[in-house]
């Protein structure tokens, strides 16, 4: 049964990563789980300077899932070649670096900073980061940005690029599109969605940002449309992202379209997540006699027989 | 730090509306340290989704407990555990009281708890040394949520003034230590974040070293989310992480 | 304490009401539940003709919330005029006809259709409907659309018009200020998020129609930022709708802006929720020595002292 | 159709892997009639978030009893009720059996179960007239998971041959009636959708009225949602609601 899965010449042990920010930089949980029974990690998203990230409160629980601003805390990149690349370099699972960043520069010199270090298997773009110069709206709702920070990037790397696309969009097959023309490798579908809650109490907002992102089970069904809006838009490879807790969240999202998944949010439930539900797609493929994990990609059968008119609400 | 399903050993209430959940863990109990915390999933539903973590309120032996209050659905769930179910325990984790306890720099642990700022303490005397003196300043509304567990002596603080001192545990530890000298103090405190505020405070201006176990949101424990910050004096990181380098502070270096 | 809230002239008599579609026309539950207890009742969406809706399945659970594909199933104004107005009109709360429609005409004769009904206290407008002339778009996520139905609709009532947006967008505000100027008395926020499932043995979708609407308390977050995002973009009131099922949850919205909510799902749960809630509220409010619900509204202290860079993620 | 806080009686394993739970309503259990289902939130948290569906089982005095296996979340939780527990009920629900079975114009009651296709039927048997014929055919998997509650006698069929006939319980019908004559018989029924499917051709090819109990996927019970359409053969609407116009139909009124 093969499990693997090849992106623009780099192969995936197996069809589940886990998500950016939700994994650290893959060695916090070394001790506890084995990441090598995953098909790859991807880092905590990574600026030019270290960021110290928002003030708290940073999370806050809501039904099945959560709010978080995190602010992008991170060690900065220089930081991450020195402490993390060695450690990382004794793993065997891919390595993608997630890169999110305030300016287009600001993308380019932190993709130049660790395209040449061989551990690092590819980049995935985080785009739903304010744009300073342009009064902070998010890159990853503006087309043109997103198509230019894909053009720029892709000239400085023959790596595997991901953009990682942020669902607060009316379309986004328009973005899959956009950046697969420019010749990005595959897209990660979906980001956070933009959430918030209120203490009745105090009156104050949950998060200190006022908004923040949600994740979790509760955006699954979001995600999974998304996905499948997306394979039906594309012919890059899909990773699919959204409130995975389980080998068969996980297959749902291959029917949708995904070619692999990255579990997020769970894996502050159970860091082991990602390699019991690589498991568990093993297992599922075996007893229903599949011999590549690949056939259940995008296997859905979507009978849009349905006159449009019926098809909404 | 372990991951493991361990069996519930008893929930009792232990004072009033306070529960005592004991469960069956070798590795943990082996493991844990006075101030370190276990996050608890407490069903294997997507709701509530989060673990919950509890202090290590005592080791006996491979049974680990923790005191709890119920304040929403995650506590509801605990209280209703039997003995036999299981649940999934990850643990011990966070730094614990060690730093500031096990040194020789102080004779004498004034140990400071508001409510279930409790939890940790009946452990971290077990384990104290036997050189220090220990005195426990326990604040809590009435005299029947003050949690006794395995401590001699306590100097009571009660809000309806039920018991002991009427009014809160630092100004009980105020007034006591005005009348009082104890030879080279160091103070350990948990509870509300106010309380933990004013003695260091407190402390700064008598030049006592004290150590507070803080609370705040945790999505994961272990330190993959970022979602736990404390705000640092001094230092070069702006923030610390409460699940990983914390959740003991010495209190001069998170509170002004 | 005044519970009661004034729009446009129409005076509601508390800020609770029951979402279109999630209580029939009213009448269904009137054995088992008080409806005069509540602000007021929006019906299911009413079109010209009668409309059969979609093929089953129709819904589908998912993490605390649920997906639905109805397909606007409803008896048609004629009908709705022949057999529900009668029983409505003895019903004390102030009852809203939701009108859904496939052309813009047919918006406009719906509305023209029930205006001189009494009983009818006033209108909201469901524009997450395909558009059949432009090819099954949603009117919903196109502003210039939306904007020509409330202009149409607004020629043609002196009652309350309210607005109901769809949250799949990229900004929603800009859609309730496109209907502010146009003359809109109030917009509603959210109807429900595209989401999809599929059944992983059967490889089928769990809707007929692929996607659906999803809704529940999944979405609540997602809801009150569109809320506080359109609170701070227009005037107009805000009915606030997405995943309520409790006082606190109403109190919630009324902090982040809403004048007003309504009760949608949780209805299927508990038919008395809409009751039930209004009465928390005004225990709250009593408790807290409010004298007027009102003040609540938009009461939330978001302290937007961080810069832009730290807002997001 | 009220909506009731009951208290629960009893959870008991009837058959292999399948349960009975019974509450206490007097309401409910003075108004149902056999066919009627409850619509039943599990818990009080959200998720799970709907209400689920079941049949009403039986009916004595107060208590109205449902059976069940367990088929997720909700199932799961039920089967962990303790007497004196309560739940939040609404019934009782839809139509029923009554119009087809309170009628001169039959005889014989042929009542077919597959499954859990059972529990609609101990109540439709006490309330059914003293003067009709009773013939009772139960599907199952195996011998150990026939629900024999209440019922004297059965023609079972069994998948794996562990009791009565080796086989599905449609062809053990068709095979029992090939030999058999019966005075004026209708069909009375409930199970998996293909065995209704296949007893309504069976039916109408012998000019038998059938009745039976559909599920579906719903999210109120109660009319509110139009979550639950069934397409209709003739009639002037598509749909029908199994919810409140079923969950009884005709067969030939809604199977081709
Ligand atoms: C390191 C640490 C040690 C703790 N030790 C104890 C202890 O020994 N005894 C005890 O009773 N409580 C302790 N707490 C607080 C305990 O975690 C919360 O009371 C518990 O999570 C509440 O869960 P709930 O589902 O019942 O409440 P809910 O209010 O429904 O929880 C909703 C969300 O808020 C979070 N939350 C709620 N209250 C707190 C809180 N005070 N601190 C942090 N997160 C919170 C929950 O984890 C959850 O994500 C500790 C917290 C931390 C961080
Ligand atoms: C009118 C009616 C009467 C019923 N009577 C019985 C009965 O007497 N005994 C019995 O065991 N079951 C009965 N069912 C089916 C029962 O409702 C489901 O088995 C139950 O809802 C499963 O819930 P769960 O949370 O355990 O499963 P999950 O699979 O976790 O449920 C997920 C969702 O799917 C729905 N669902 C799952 N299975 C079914 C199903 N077969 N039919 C309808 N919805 C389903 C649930 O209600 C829920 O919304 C009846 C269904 C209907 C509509
Ligand atoms: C606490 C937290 C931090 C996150 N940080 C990042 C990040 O730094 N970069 C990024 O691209 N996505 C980040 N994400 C988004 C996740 O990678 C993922 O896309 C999203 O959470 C949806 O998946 P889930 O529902 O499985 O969590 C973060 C999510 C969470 C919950
Ligand atoms: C089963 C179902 C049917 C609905 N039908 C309509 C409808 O006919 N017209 C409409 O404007 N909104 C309709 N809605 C949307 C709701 O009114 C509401 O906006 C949405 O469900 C979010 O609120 P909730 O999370 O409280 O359900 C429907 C929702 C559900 C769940
Ligand atoms: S709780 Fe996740 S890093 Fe501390
Ligand atoms: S289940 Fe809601 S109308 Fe039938």
């Amino acid at each position: 049964m093969n499990e693997s899965f090849t992106l623009a010449g780099l192969t995936f042990r197996n069809r589940v990563l886990v998500a950016s920010g939700t994994f650290g930089y893959g060695d916090e949980v070394l001790g506890l789980v084995d990441v090598n029974a995953l098909g790859g990690i991807v880092t905590k998203s990574l600026s030019m300077k270290p960021r110290d990230g928002n003030p708290a409160p940073r999370i806050t629980e809501t039904a099945s899932g959560m709010l978080n601003s995190i602010g992008l805390a991170n060690i900065g990149v220089q930081k991450f070649i020195e402490e993390k690349i060695p450690k990382l370099s004794l793993i065997s699972c891919a390595v993608i670096a997630n890169i999110a960043a305030s300016s287009i520069e600001e993308y380019c010199a932190v993709l130049e900073a660790l395209d040449s270090f061989e551990v690092i298997a590819g980049f995935e773009i985080n785009v739903s980061c304010p744009n300073v110069k342009e009064g902070g709206l998010s890159f990853g709702t503006d087309k043109t940005k997103v198509v230019l920070i894909t053009k720029e990037l892709r000239r400085r790397t023959k790596k595997p690029l991901i953009i990682k696309l942020t669902p607060n969009v009316t379309h986004i097959s328009e973005f899959a599109r956009a950046v697969e023309s420019e010749g990005a490798d595959a897209v990660s579908v979906i980001n956070t969605l933009i959430g918030m809650a209120i203490d009745i109490r105090t009156h104050k907002t949950k998060l200190s940002t006022v908004t923040g992102g949600l994740s979790g089970p509760a955006i699954k069904p979001v995600a999974i449309a998304k996905v499948y809006e997306v394979y039906r838009a594309v012919k890059i490879p899909i990773l699919g992202i959204g409130g995975i807790t389980s080998w068969e969240d996980a297959i749902e999202f291959l029917l949708a379209g995904a070619s692999a998944i990255q579990v997020g949010t769970y894996n502050f439930v159970d860091p082991s997540a990602g390699a019991k539900i690589a498991a568990g797609i093993k297992l599922f493929c075996e007893q229903q006699s599949i011999s590549d994990v690949g056939e259940l990609v995008g296997a859905v059968q979507a009978e849009r027989k349905l006159s449009v008119i019926e098809s909404w609400l | 730090m372990i991951q493991t399903h361990a069996s519930v050993h008893s929930v009792e209430e232990i004072a009033s509306d306070i529960f005592r959940l004991a469960f069956r863990s070798r590795e943990i109990s082996a493991a844990a340290l006075p101030g370190q915390f276990v996050n608890i999933k407490v069903n294997d539903s997507l709701f509530p989704l989060l673990r919950r973590p509890f202090s290590i309120f005592f080791v006996e032996g491979e049974i680990v407990s923790i005191i709890f209050n119920i304040i929403g659905e995650g506590t509801r769930i605990l209280v209703g555990k039997k003995p036999g179910d299981v649940i999934d325990v990850i643990g011990p984790l966070g730094n614990g009281f060690s730093a500031g306890m096990d040194s020789d720099n102080y004779k004498t642990a004034l140990i400071v708890a508001g409510g279930l700022g409790i939890a940790p303490f009946p452990f971290f005397l077990s384990k104290l040394g036997k050189d220090k003196n220990v005195l426990f300043f326990v604040g809590a509304r009435t005299s029947k949520q003050i949690v006794r567990h395995g401590i001699d002596h306590i100097h009571a603080a009660t809000d309806d003034g039920s018991e002991g001192f009427a009014g809160n545990v630092v100004d009980l530890l105020t007034e006591h230590l005005s009348d009082h000298h104890y030879e080279r103090p160091r103070i350990f405190c948990c509870g509300p974040t106010r309380m933990l505020r004013r003695l260091s405070e407190f402390a700064q201006q008598k030049r006592i070293e004290c150590y507070a176990s803080l609370e705040c949101a945790m999505a994961c424990g272990v330190g993959l989310c970022q979602g736990c910050p404390v705000e640092t004096i001094s230092g070069k990181k702006k923030y610390a992480l409460v699940c990983k380098e914390g959740p003991v502070f010495e209190t001069s270096t998170v509170f002004v």
